[in-house]
């Protein structure tokens, strides 16, 4: 420890040779991987607390069908207008905020904070790389996203307001409603894509050329490896999209019929196109990036629980081998699975079978994955801290999501619960309690080296309860509601199909009070959810300023080359050259002195 | 992916290739022979295709199986040659061999899917 | 500390980053024209007309050669760099630079033609018989518009038939009017077009313009994407290349400007350079040596 | 009709609703052993990983031990995944998919609509004695035609049209292979614009409706009543209000319904009313 204290000086006396670059090249414009990395981070957070307020708004439509939202209602009718009219979220209103939702969470929250943030921050100082491979093609990737990030945003304040197609944004739907907000999404999904590619090759170009000398392939990090296969999933699976969102937008700007068949009547008038085209077409092209899309969604947190269990449980990871393996197999296969979300599209029977087949082996990785490091528990010396309680939450909240994807996975049970609250929660339990817990572990456990201090675990532990619990009161009754039959996307959360709706007199599957009041319920509990990150984004800014001060450059005394550097590390990374001796996680090692051994500690019996 | 790589060298050591005989004049002499006959047989190729669609053969499938037959292998020319694809590093080979796979699954299973599609289409709304 | 690699190639993978990264990104380019591609294939095979010759052949095969003859000068132009030969270098990028933008100019020239070429549908066979009669002749009218439409889509081949409230009429509309509509003609007040016809089948005379009154019609539509599934492909994946070729031509022309700058500070580096971008020219060849016979010949 | 149950009511009948179709027997059955596996899978884990976590904190265990777990434990649990999951596939999944679904009963066994879903209404035709379905052209479609049928064929003179968002069929009992069982029905559903899903949960189906095409499902009521129809998919501001009735009705009842609806492809659509 005395040795890492020494090279912190060390890179502080040599960081004072550097000549200071000014504002705007420091934190603006800058090619440095680690504030692109924070830049990322930082709009990644807004636009996930975004993409939850508009959640927010829609919970409240559901609870309550028609009723004007207090306070918030008044400011949503003074920003957009007529589709919050005295305060009520239109159906209109409510689609965009649900098509937005998606969009958001998925493509500007969540595939930046987990890809992105941590990707660049991390990465490069795991593998000992003094930078990205190409310093200037990440910061075009952070500009796209930031415009593309913009139009989204923007487009909510258009006339017509933003996208209403879902984040599907199936055809011809999409195309047929005439606002421009399809228009404006389509646009910025081409700047979100360009800027992901663009990452994309950036990634895996470091990860092949700029490992230090030693590191090895089976040397990485579990956290590099999922990175890794993120990368190609982004490179290989966004072209088609982007692909079809060209083929959208000219649908849609310049009136041709890629997505739209022959004869369609809307609004009683026959549409006037030319027709030809297919909707199905759309379907394909949008989850063949689909489904890998949401291996990008899980990875990173994989890698991310990966790191710290490691770290927290003071052993190897169990099964690092498999783990690997596992992982690339995960992103070969996700590719030839797309269609189970097509199943009842009127596909032929023979290519279900393929698809649920495919769904079935995919599955199976993602076993060995949760069984790795559930297994790599026994036998550790485990420390409860705030970074390793939500890396431990992921464990079970990803499982129930991934059982749950089972039963979708068939299409005899997708039968019933297709387009259901059911995938609601099925995905949600794995994006929300599972990815997005392991990225607030990865925001504890990184925090010290990018800012020198640590988060509060008073504040946090808040945070962790509260998130924990919120989370399960939203997400599992919504399972309750789905097999129940709710569907999902509606606006008056099912008051159409109630009881209480005189027209569904005698109707024996109208939904019961129970069903109902299960969404007053959720709403209660999100609300709860949103009250447990007020300590959470307190403990951010507080702790940057008054947070307790680490004592050295490697304060969980991990083993991996990310706490070898100087705290923050400074331009350049490494205050000295890095050769790796071993691999990612020699903690408690028989014999050595401290029960963690850095990958580029010397080798002590070369050292005799 | 990658795995081929998994007991790399460190940087210093031996490459995978006598990478400096790529560039000795000699041997870019003697590629700019082969470009230029790369060339010819680029231009050769699409005569041939252009003369196809001339000599109307009457099999529509025969004649599209030989013009993306030509193409493809034009393709394979201006691959092989010009992008030095016939020698390049095992890491290239393995990109683009992920990058194959995973093109046949878009292309192959879309296809698939929609010829395994039961049911008849409405033809100027009518069905047909 | 700088960042190794980035002339000089990486032991264990032989490749210096720019290399990887080219090729990485050619790789998605792959899956974006393979998504392209698939497109193209979907429609044509969903669709039970699709037209055929639609596309001036002799102007396509010699912007094929064009493209073909800017990649052999590209990579000539790296050889000579490789030589030595700054001069040869800068003489074969300036004929690259000038091949694409002839491309570019004998492909605008296409589209322009496209975007003033119209076809006309009417509202029902005797008003399509009515006109074919005045374009075509007495006699022969309906026989030759009939033999248009049959070769158009190729339909001795294909099980689709011949349909008289489907038929329309090729042609140009008087003073060459760029992507008019209908409906943009109709707010114009406009109650006639003058309408010059397509040469029958197999000739080159086109016959006397016609004039057609609009209420007859019930589409009207130039050769734009709005057109058919057809052009709409074509123009989308096209414009797509073309814009890759305006990209390429960019980056080559930045690289001639820059080149004695760059001989002079790392000759290794410029070569480097010349490599990567001709990797993507050449990429950009390959995508074409495709389209050509797809959307062309077949 | 039902009165309202409880959670507690609810959870036992595994918060299904009401059945009411032959084969929802087996979507029930199947969606069953599918829990039971993931609830064993659960209960199995999250035992393990609570003991674990107690027992290996950190202040009862201080060391860690390098090795860790030896395998067994963990290989055979995956191996059972791998198992119980081929055995749902090939012995339940594939199989059941092949005898509800894609088994079609024999049109003229069977009751058949033609079932057309628009911006946000569902309406239904019937092809009368004759069993066929009049010629149908959407060009055609008018306020007056609403499925666009075309006048002048006489397949369609018998043919008869639902009021929007009431769609009824009979419920006959019959008897195949000796066994007795009900007369099924086929639908065979379009959509006019976008796409829509047509889900009545009682029945445990969904279908989408796509654009541009003709798509056939079938399935057996077994009791009479009045279910839901739900619009399954997302298809614009009226979504969460595009529901309808599905009505199975004795065979006296559902003559009588059918007599007083219109036949000509001119009569204009009755009022829900
Ligand atoms: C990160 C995101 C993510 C992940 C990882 C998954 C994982 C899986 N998903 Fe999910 N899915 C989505 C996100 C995700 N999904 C989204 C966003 C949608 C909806 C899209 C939309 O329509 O808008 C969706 C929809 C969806 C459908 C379509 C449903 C429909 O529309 O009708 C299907 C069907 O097959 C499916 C299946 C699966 C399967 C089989 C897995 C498998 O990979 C899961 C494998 C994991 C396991 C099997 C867990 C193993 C765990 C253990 C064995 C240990 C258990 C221990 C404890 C519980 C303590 N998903
Ligand atoms: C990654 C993806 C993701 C995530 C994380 C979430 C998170 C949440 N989602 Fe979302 N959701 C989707 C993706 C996601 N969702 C998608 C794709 C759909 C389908 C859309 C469609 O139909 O087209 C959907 C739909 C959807 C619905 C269904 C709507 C409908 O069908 O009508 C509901 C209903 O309750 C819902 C609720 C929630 C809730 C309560 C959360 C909560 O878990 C949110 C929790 C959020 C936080 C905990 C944020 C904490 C962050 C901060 C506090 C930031 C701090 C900031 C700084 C420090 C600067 N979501
Ligand atoms: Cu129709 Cu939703
Ligand atoms: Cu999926």
């Amino acid at each position: 420890m005395q040795a890492t204290t020494s090279t912190h000086t060390e890179a502080a006396h040599s960081h004072e040779h550097h000549h200071d670059p000014g504002f705007l090249r420091a934190y603006v414009f800058s090619t440095d991987h680690k504030v692109i990395g924070i830049q990322y981070g930082f709009t990644a957070l807004a636009f996930l607390l975004f993409g939850f307020l508009l959640m927010m708004c829609m919970r409240w439509q559901i609870a309550k069908p028609g009723e004007a939202m207090p306070v918030v209602g008044k400011l949503l009718e003074s920003l957009l207008g007529d589709v919050a009219k005295g305060g009520v979220i239109s159906p209109d209103l409510y689609n965009a905020f649900g098509a937005m939702h998606g969009t958001i969470m998925v493509f500007l929250a969540v595939v930046p904070l987990a890809f992105a943030a941590f990707g660049n921050y991390v990465v490069p100082l795991q593998i000992g790389a003094v930078d990205m491979a190409f310093p200037r093609v990440n910061m075009a990737s952070y500009q796209c996203f930031a415009v593309g990030g913009v139009i989204m945003f923007v487009s909510f304040f258009i006339p017509g307001g933003a996208a209403q197609g879902g984040w599907t944004s199936y055809s011809p739907l999409a195309t047929i409603i005439p606002t421009n907000g399809q228009t404006f999404w389509l646009i910025g999904m081409v700047f979100l894509i360009t800027s992901s590619l663009l990452g994309a090759v950036n990634f895996i170009a470091t990860v092949i050329q700029l490992r230090a000398p030693g590191m090895t392939w089976l040397r990485m990090p579990f956290f590099v490896w999922t990175q890794f296969v993120t990368a190609f999933i982004l490179l290989l699976a966004f072209p088609p999209l982007e692909a079809a969102g060209i083929l959208q937008l000219i649908d849609k700007v310049l009136g041709s019929s890629f997505f739209i068949p022959t004869g369609l009547v809307v609004s009683g008038k026959p549409y006037d196109v030319s027709g030809g085209g297919s909707p199905l077409l759309w379907q394909h092209l949008f989850w063949f990036l689909g489904h890998p899309e949401v291996y990008v969604l899980i990875l990173p947190a994989m890698g991310v629980v990966g790191e710290i269990v490691a770290c927290n449980t003071r052993k190897p990871l169990w099964g690092y081998k498999s783990l690997v393996y596992s992982v690339l197999a995960v992103g070969f296969i996700s590719f030839i699975v797309w269609a189970h979300h097509m199943y009842l599209t009127g596909m032929g029977t023979k290519i279900s079978t393929f698809f649920q087949t495919t769904t079935m082996i995919i599955s199976i990785p993602s076993v060995i994955i949760l069984t790795c490091l559930f297994m790599s528990l026994w036998g550790g010396s485990i420390r409860f801290n705030t970074p390793m309680l939500f890396a431990l939450a992921f464990l079970p909240m990803f499982g129930i999501g991934g059982l749950t994807g089972l039963p979708l996975g068939f299409n005899f049970s997708d039968l019933h619960l297709h387009d259901s609250y059911y995938v609601i929660a099925h995905f949600h339990y794995v994006v929300a309690p599972g990815t997005i817990f392991a990225l607030f572990a990865g925001v504890y456990f990184w925090y010290p080296k990018m800012t020198g201090r640590y988060m509060s675990e008073t504040l946090g532990k808040i945070h962790f309860w509260g998130s924990l619990i919120g989370m399960n009161l939203v997400f599992m009754p919504m399972f309750f509601q789905g097999l129940y039959g709710m569907s999902r996307r509606m606006s008056d959360g099912g008051a159409t199909y109630a009881l209480t709706n005189t027209a569904n007199e005698g109707v024996v599957t109208a939904f019961t009070g129970t069903v109902m009041k299960l969404n007053v319920f959720v709403t209660h509990a999100a609300v709860l959810l949103l009250i447990a990150q007020v300590p959470f984004i307190i403990n951010v800014f507080m702790s940057m300023f008054n947070g307790r001060k680490v004592e050295s450059d490697n304060p969980w005394d991990a083993t991996t080359l990310d706490w070898q550097t100087p705290t923050p590390p400074p331009h350049g990374n490494f205050a000295k050259e890095i050769i790796v001796h071993r691999g990612p996680y020699e903690y408690s090692v028989p014999g050595h002195p401290t029960d963690f051994t850095p990958q580029n500690a010397p080798d002590p019996k070369a050292a005799k | 992916m990658s795995h081929d790589h998994s007991h790399s060298h460190g940087p210093g050591e031996a490459c995978d290739h006598g990478h400096d005989d790529h560039n000795s004049p000699e041997y870019i002499q003697k590629t700019i022979k082969k470009y230029m006959m790369v060339g010819g047989i680029l231009f050769g190729g699409t005569v041939l295709t252009v003369g196809m669609y001339y000599v109307h053969i009457p099999s529509v499938a025969i004649t599209i199986a030989v013009a993306l037959l030509i193409a493809t292998i034009k393709a394979g020319f201006v691959a092989g040659v010009f992008m030095h694809l016939s020698d390049e590093r095992k890491m290239i080979y393995g990109v683009l061999a992920c990058t194959v796979f995973f093109l046949i699954g878009l292309m192959g299973l879309t296809i698939w899917a929609m010829h395994d599609f039961p049911f008849f289409t409405l033809v100027g709304g009518k069905p047909s | 500390m700088e960042i190794p690699y980035t002339v000089k190639p990486r032991p264990d993978t032989g490749l210096y980053n720019a290399k990887l990264g080219i090729w990485l990104f050619l790789a998605s380019e792959v899956m974006l024209f393979g998504g392209l591609f698939s497109s193209y294939i979907l429609l044509r095979v969903g669709a039970d007309l699709w037209p055929h010759g639609m596309l001036n052949i002799p102007i396509g095969t010699f912007n094929t050669f064009v493209l073909i003859a800017s990649s052999v000068t590209v990579v000539m132009s790296w050889a000579s760099l490789k030589l030595g030969k700054l001069d040869a270098f800068k003489k074969y990028m300036a004929l690259t630079i000038l091949c694409a933008l002839g491309f570019l100019s004998v492909k605008s020239f296409e589209y322009h033609a496209k975007f003033t070429h119209y076809d006309v549908w009417f509202k029902d066979a005797a008003t399509a018989e009515k006109y074919f009669k005045a374009a075509y002749g007495e006699e022969k009218g309906v026989e030759a518009a009939r033999k248009l439409f049959v070769e158009r889509f190729h339909l001795h081949n294909t099980k689709a038939t011949y349909d008289a409230n489907q038929v329309q009429i090729g042609g140009h509309i008087e003073g060459d009017p760029l992507c008019a509509t209908l409906k943009k003609l109709l707010a114009a007040k406009k109650e006639t077009i003058q309408f010059t016809p397509d040469a029958p089948f197999g000739t080159h005379d086109h016959p006397k313009p016609i004039e057609v009154k609009l209420s007859d019609v019930i589409r009207l539509s130039s050769y734009v994407p709005s057109h058919s599934t057809y052009f709409a492909i074509y123009f989308t994946i096209t414009a797509l290349h073309g814009l890759h070729v305006l990209g390429g031509a960019i980056v080559l022309t930045y690289f001639l400007l820059t080149a004695d700058k760059w001989w002079k500070k790392n000759p290794e580096q410029l070569a480097n350079r010349v490599e990567v971008g001709g990797l993507f020219w050449h990429f950009v060849d390959l995508v074409w040596i495709f389209l050509f016979p797809v959307l062309y010949l077949l | 009709m039902q009165p309202n149950p409880t959670f507690l009511e609810q959870l036992q009948q595994g918060f299904m609703p009401i059945l009411a179709s032959e084969h929802g027997k087996d979507v029930d059955y199947f969606l069953l052993l599918i829990h039971y596996l993931m609830a064993a899978l659960f209960v199995g884990w999250m035992a393990y990983f609570l003991y674990a976590l107690f027992r290996f904190r950190k202040s009862a265990n201080p060391k860690a031990d390098y090795v860790g777990a030896k395998g067994a434990l963990a290989n055979n649990a995956e191996i059972a995944v791998v198992i119980v999951e081929a055995i749902l596939l090939i012995a339940f999944a594939i199989p059941l998919w092949a005898k509800a679904v894609e088994k079609f009963p024999a049109e003229k066994d069977a009751t058949v609509l033609r079932l057309v879903a628009e911006q946000f209404s569902w309406q239904a035709r019937y092809p009368g004695k004759d069993g066929k379905f009049g010629a149908q052209d959407m060009r055609l479609i008018t306020d007056k035609n609403p499925l666009g049928y075309i006048e002048k064929d006489t397949a369609g003179a018998d043919d008869r049209l639902s009021p929007p968002k009431d769609i009824h069929v009979p419920l006959v009992p019959v008897k195949v292979d000796g066994k007795d069982t009900f007369k099924p029905v086929i639908v065979h559903l379009t959509t006019k614009d976008v796409i829509h899903s047509f889900k009545v949960t009682a029945m445990r189906i969904t279908q989408d409706c796509m654009p541009g095409m003709s798509i056939a499902v079938h399935f057996t009521p077994t009791r009479v009543g009045k279910f839901n129809i739900t619009c399954a998919q997302l298809c614009g501001n009226g979504h969460a209000s595009m529901n309808g009735l599905f009505v199975v009705d004795s065979p006296e009842e559902y003559e009588k319904w059918l007599a007083g609806k219109t036949t000509a492809a001119g009569g204009a659509p009755q009022s829900f009313e």
